[in-house]
């Protein structure tokens, strides 16, 4: 069966504020690096999948969707290719 | 490597040629290269104990409130109506100092693991840490990271963290020192020990698959602080609180169950140094089939398997007979469970791989490392400083000022912002919580009893004079139990000096040893096991500068009404106030 | 009122849960495994209990929120019987859509581990009516992530509805309008933040918690 | 001055246990995915930079390298990109 592998980004809504984007922020900003701004801190989920194409991203949406993302908070997008053999 | 060579690399073993050669004397023969990486480990300081050991006769270890005294993974104390509470601290510096977040975690997690490897369930932690000048960015990111490792590790597992101390001092910039204790609670029923029975019985490995983590840690976390550990990097163990709290509540239930004929953690040398020390104690030899091992990793090697210390695993021997009620419950608990040998009749420790024998060593050997002995020597330094004329100090006008100041040192100022990050009340047992008063209290439910820790030392005191600065750490820790209104009953101690080599910290060491085994003796409080961190220092320049002598001591004591604890706020209202002592 | 106290892995203020609960409300409160279908027979109260089910990972009670048994505990809360998660109980409710929002991390990224004072804005509620509106209380917290969000149209309907129960006085995680604990529509499932189950016995410092307990004593 | 959008993944290195991904990897199988192996969970940061080309990808790097990430235990990877205006 084919494998596939995916990648699934995961950040906070643009609306919701993000404490931990803001401290990495201020602490670029002690190191002098002021001309950062706008930091957002998200996940990078990385993940193996066997199976035909068309059912693998079927599934792949619904788990990023429904799992691997909180939709009141969050967004998500993903990605998937065939793995090399 | 040629046999000639391996003895020229018996450093990278953590071996002296001495050392080889001693082996090579026992044995009989040349040891191959994995039995003598494994010796290295089990003779490190670490494991072996080999500078510190001989000094610890002088400890009184006995009495009647000891269930168990030094030698097993903790000891354990009596607390009345067939309780007893199991007791232990731990170092972790070395670690924390490379990665101060793991460095932490992985601390309480070993210790925890310690603590139900006794058969008694955690219920209190309680963290000593030193680290450097306050202002430094490098102190900020050391304690952040300790605060958060062992935030996130004791919360998660839920055991409170009850208490500590915070100590900042120049001596500590390079090399902090994160001390941590823990408390179990058992039936005197369940206590349980960490050997291998009898011939026959099997060997079982439980929990995390093994990886490359924290390879050759115990070695590394006995050498010297310096550039090399940058380069040691890779060697990070990475904690996982959630798999110990299911490594945890399976380890009790099979105790309680009565499966259990011997279980004991993987720490420091991780498969090895716990197998070898459960076949010593049995005084049987074993043999473990090394690709039983489970893996996280491919292509691991028989070296590695052995020493990896990848945290959260512990093995078991189950009781004859109830062997599949052991799989059974464990499976429970989605635990990897593996039967990976087998204790004989022999006296030997022996490992299989690809069905070869591939290490073939005397128990007896790789449990009894060479000990030394020096005649420490005082540091002309230190003598000159202690007896410093003080007359010549002129008296400050402002001694107000004077207050504040004091006041204000991070050393003295409150430490909330440090124990409000921890869980203390997680189990609800705490009655006195951090900030409360200088012990920690606990009441056992369903009794009237109250249990009390503190940990305590003072370095600079130490450092001055290392006989009385010690034993005034074991009075501390006594006087602050009997603040709270408990009767101290037993310590630990944990032992962090730097090189046992250097004749003035050795010194240190020896005086030390002696202070607390005196104090000890007069307060009626033995010592119940401890740990030693030797090496830590950092270099200045071209100089090796050893911390302050820091001998940790960890108390623990009862409170046979829990109702009668006492805080150290003052009560509203008309009250005397009086002056005890001199 | 007979309980059933839930376990996940990772589940660390169960015993904590379940002894206030026979303290108080049913000496034979019990606990029910996740991977159980159905709860115990009779049972009247869910208590989802504090803690780190499966460690926090992904979302602090994203995992334990898909387990089997929140397919009964919904069953459970849709016949109108009460359902109570504290901390990480009210994590797993918000992640099972029992509760609506979501909990992120404390706005200064710390654990917090203090006793706080709660304003209780709803004393008209299965679990607050032993307590006068108005009151402030003191509970210990202790979280990492109790920081409430929800949108501004879910914030302005659990205003204008009443279900903010309890309102912290000093915000300690940055949520929203200072909201402690809410009630579901319906009013028979409520999710808090605070600890009340460590608030029942004087000898550990609070008794404030006792009148969660003493309300749904009431309701029967 | 242009300005540039930068994407940072940061995921820990392959040798380094990740308690994270091991326990998603086993609650999607228990949710029934069991075709889903290697969950791996890292972190994805987003942040504007402004400068010019060169400059910003050198802080960058720099960044990525030593602040952004934990060269002990992780890998680092990065990216980018002029912003529309
Ligand atoms: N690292 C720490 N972790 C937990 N509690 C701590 C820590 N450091 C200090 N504390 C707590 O803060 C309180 C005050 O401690 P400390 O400043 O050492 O007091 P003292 O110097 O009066 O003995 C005690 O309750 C102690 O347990």
């Amino acid at each position: 069966m084919p494998q596939y592998n995916a990648k699934v980004y995961v950040t906070l809504k643009p609306s919701i504020l993000d404490p931990q984007g803001r401290t990495v922020e201020r602490a670029l900003s002690h190191l002098g690096q002021s001309n950062v701004s706008g930091v957002r801190v998200g996940k990078y989920i990385e993940l193996q999948l066997t199976g035909e194409r068309g059912d693998v991203e079927a599934q792949l949406k619904d788990m990023a969707e429904n799992v691997l993302s909180n939709p009141i908070m969050e967004d998500v997008k993903w990605e998937v290719e065939e793995a090399a053999q | 490597m040629t046999q000639a060579t391996l003895r020229d690399q018996a450093a990278t073993f953590g071996l002296s040629t001495e050392e080889f050669d001693i082996l090579v004397e026992r044995i009989g023969r040349e040891p191959n290269a994995l039995e003598a990486a494994i010796v290295g480990a089990m003779w490190s300081e670490h494991c072996g104990y080999k500078n510190s050991r001989p000094l610890f006769k002088v400890f009184p270890t006995e009495g009647p409130q000891v269930l168990q005294g030094p030698g097993e993974n903790a000891g354990v104390i009596d607390i009345g109506e067939g309780y007893g509470v199991a007791f232990k601290m731990e170092s972790h510096n070395h670690p924390s100092a490379v990665e101060p977040v793991q460095g932490a975690a992985t601390g309480v997690g070993g210790i925890l693991r310690d603590i139900f490897a006794m058969g008694a369930r955690p219920f209190a932690v309680l963290d000593s840490l030193r680290f450097g000048d306050p202002e430094s960015p490098r102190t900020r990111f050391l304690l952040n990271g300790v605060v958060d490792g062992i935030s996130h590790y004791g919360n998660a597992i839920g055991v409170p963290t009850v208490g500590g101390e915070t100590i900042f001092h120049p001596s500590y910039q390079e090399n902090p020192l994160v001390n941590v204790m823990a408390l179990g609670l058992l039936r005197h029923e369940d206590l349980a020990k960490g050997t291998m029975g009898e011939v026959g019985n099997q060997i079982i490995y439980v929990g995390s698959k093994t990886g490359r983590d924290g390879l050759g840690g115990a070695v590394f976390s006995s050498a010297d602080l310096s550039a090399a550990s940058q380069a040691d990097r890779p060697a990070v163990q990475v904690g996982d609180p959630f798999m110990e709290k299911l490594l945890l509540e399976a380890t009790l239930e099979a105790i309680q169950a009565g499966l259990v004929a011997g279980v004991q953690d993987m720490g420091a040398a991780g498969l090895v140094s716990s197998t070898c020390e459960m076949a010593y104690r049995a005084g049987l030899g074993i043999s473990m089939n090394l690709n039983d091992v489970p893996t996280r990793e491919t292509g691991m090697v028989p070296m590695e398997l052995c020493l990896s210390e990848s945290q959260e695993r512990m093995i078991l021997v189950p009781v004859p007979g109830k062997e599949q009620e052991l799989y059974d419950l464990l499976a429970k608990w989605e635990l990897d469970v593996v039967n990976i040998g087998q204790v004989e009749d022999h006296q030997n420790y022996r490992l299989i791989w690809d069905g070869e024998v591939v290490c073939d060593l005397p128990v007896d050997l790789l449990n009894e490392a060479p000990k030394y002995t020096r005649e420490g020597v005082e540091n002309p330094d230190i003598i000159a400083k202690r007896e410093m004329d003080l007359s010549g100090i002129q008296m400050p006008n402002d001694l107000g000022a004077v207050l504040t100041d004091l006041l204000s040192h991070p050393t003295i100022a409150s430490k909330k912002p440090i124990f409000e990050r921890y869980d203390h009340q997680v189990m609800t047992n705490t009655v006195v919580v951090p900030g409360a008063a200088d012990a920690a209290v606990m009441r056992v439910r369903g009794t009237s009893i109250g249990v009390a820790a503190t940990s305590d030392c003072n370095p600079r005191f130490v450092y001055l004079n290392p006989y009385t600065g010690a034993a005034a750490a074991v009075a501390e820790a006594a006087r602050n139990l009997a603040c709270v209104g408990a009767t101290p009953l037993a310590i630990t101690d944990n032992l962090n000096f730097g090189n046992p080599h250097d004749l003035g910290v050795y010194y240190q060491l020896q005086q030390a040893v002696q202070g607390i085994a005196d104090a000890c003796r007069a307060l009626n409080t033995p010592v119940t096991g401890g740990n030693v961190s030797l090496y830590n220092q950092y270099v200045e320049g071209d100089q090796k500068v050893a911390i302050h002598p820091t001998p940790t001591i960890g108390m623990v004591g009862v409170l046979p009404d829990v109702t009668k604890h006492v805080g150290q706020q003052v009560p509203v209202g008309p009250h005397s106030l009086y002056l005890l002592g001199e | 009122m007979k309980t059933a106290v839930v376990q996940f892995p990772g589940s660390n203020c169960d015993t904590d849960a379940l002894e206030a609960a026979k303290l108080l409300l049913d000496k034979d409160a019990e606990f029910v495994w996740h991977t159980e279908t159905e709860l115990p027979e009779g049972t009247e109260l869910v208590f989802i209990p504090g803690g780190f089910s499966y460690g926090d990972h992904l979302r602090s009670g994203a995992i334990a929120a898909r387990s089997p048994i929140m397919n009964a505990v919904k069953a459970h809360a849709e016949a109108g019987g009460c359902v109570l998660g504290v901390c990480n109980g009210f994590q797993v409710l918000t992640e099972s859509g029992l509760l609506p929002g979501a909990l992120s991390r404390n706005r200064d990224l710390h654990f917090h581990c203090a006793p706080v004072h709660l304003v209780v804005e709803n004393a008209d509620t299965d679990f607050s009516r032993a307590y006068e509106k108005g009151q402030v209380i003191e509970i210990p917290i202790a979280h990492g992530e109790g920081n409430f969000y929800a949108d501004a149209e879910t914030i302005g309907r659990l205003e204008t509805e009443g279900r903010v129960v309890f309102r912290y006085k000093d915000n300690p995680n940055g949520s929203l309008n200072d909201i402690a604990g809410i009630v579901n529509e319906g009013g028979n499932v409520l999710g808090m933040m605070p600890h009340p189950e460590r608030a029942v016995e004087l000898l550990l410092g609070s008794e404030d918690g006792r009148g969660v307990f003493e309300s749904l004593k009431r309701r029967k």
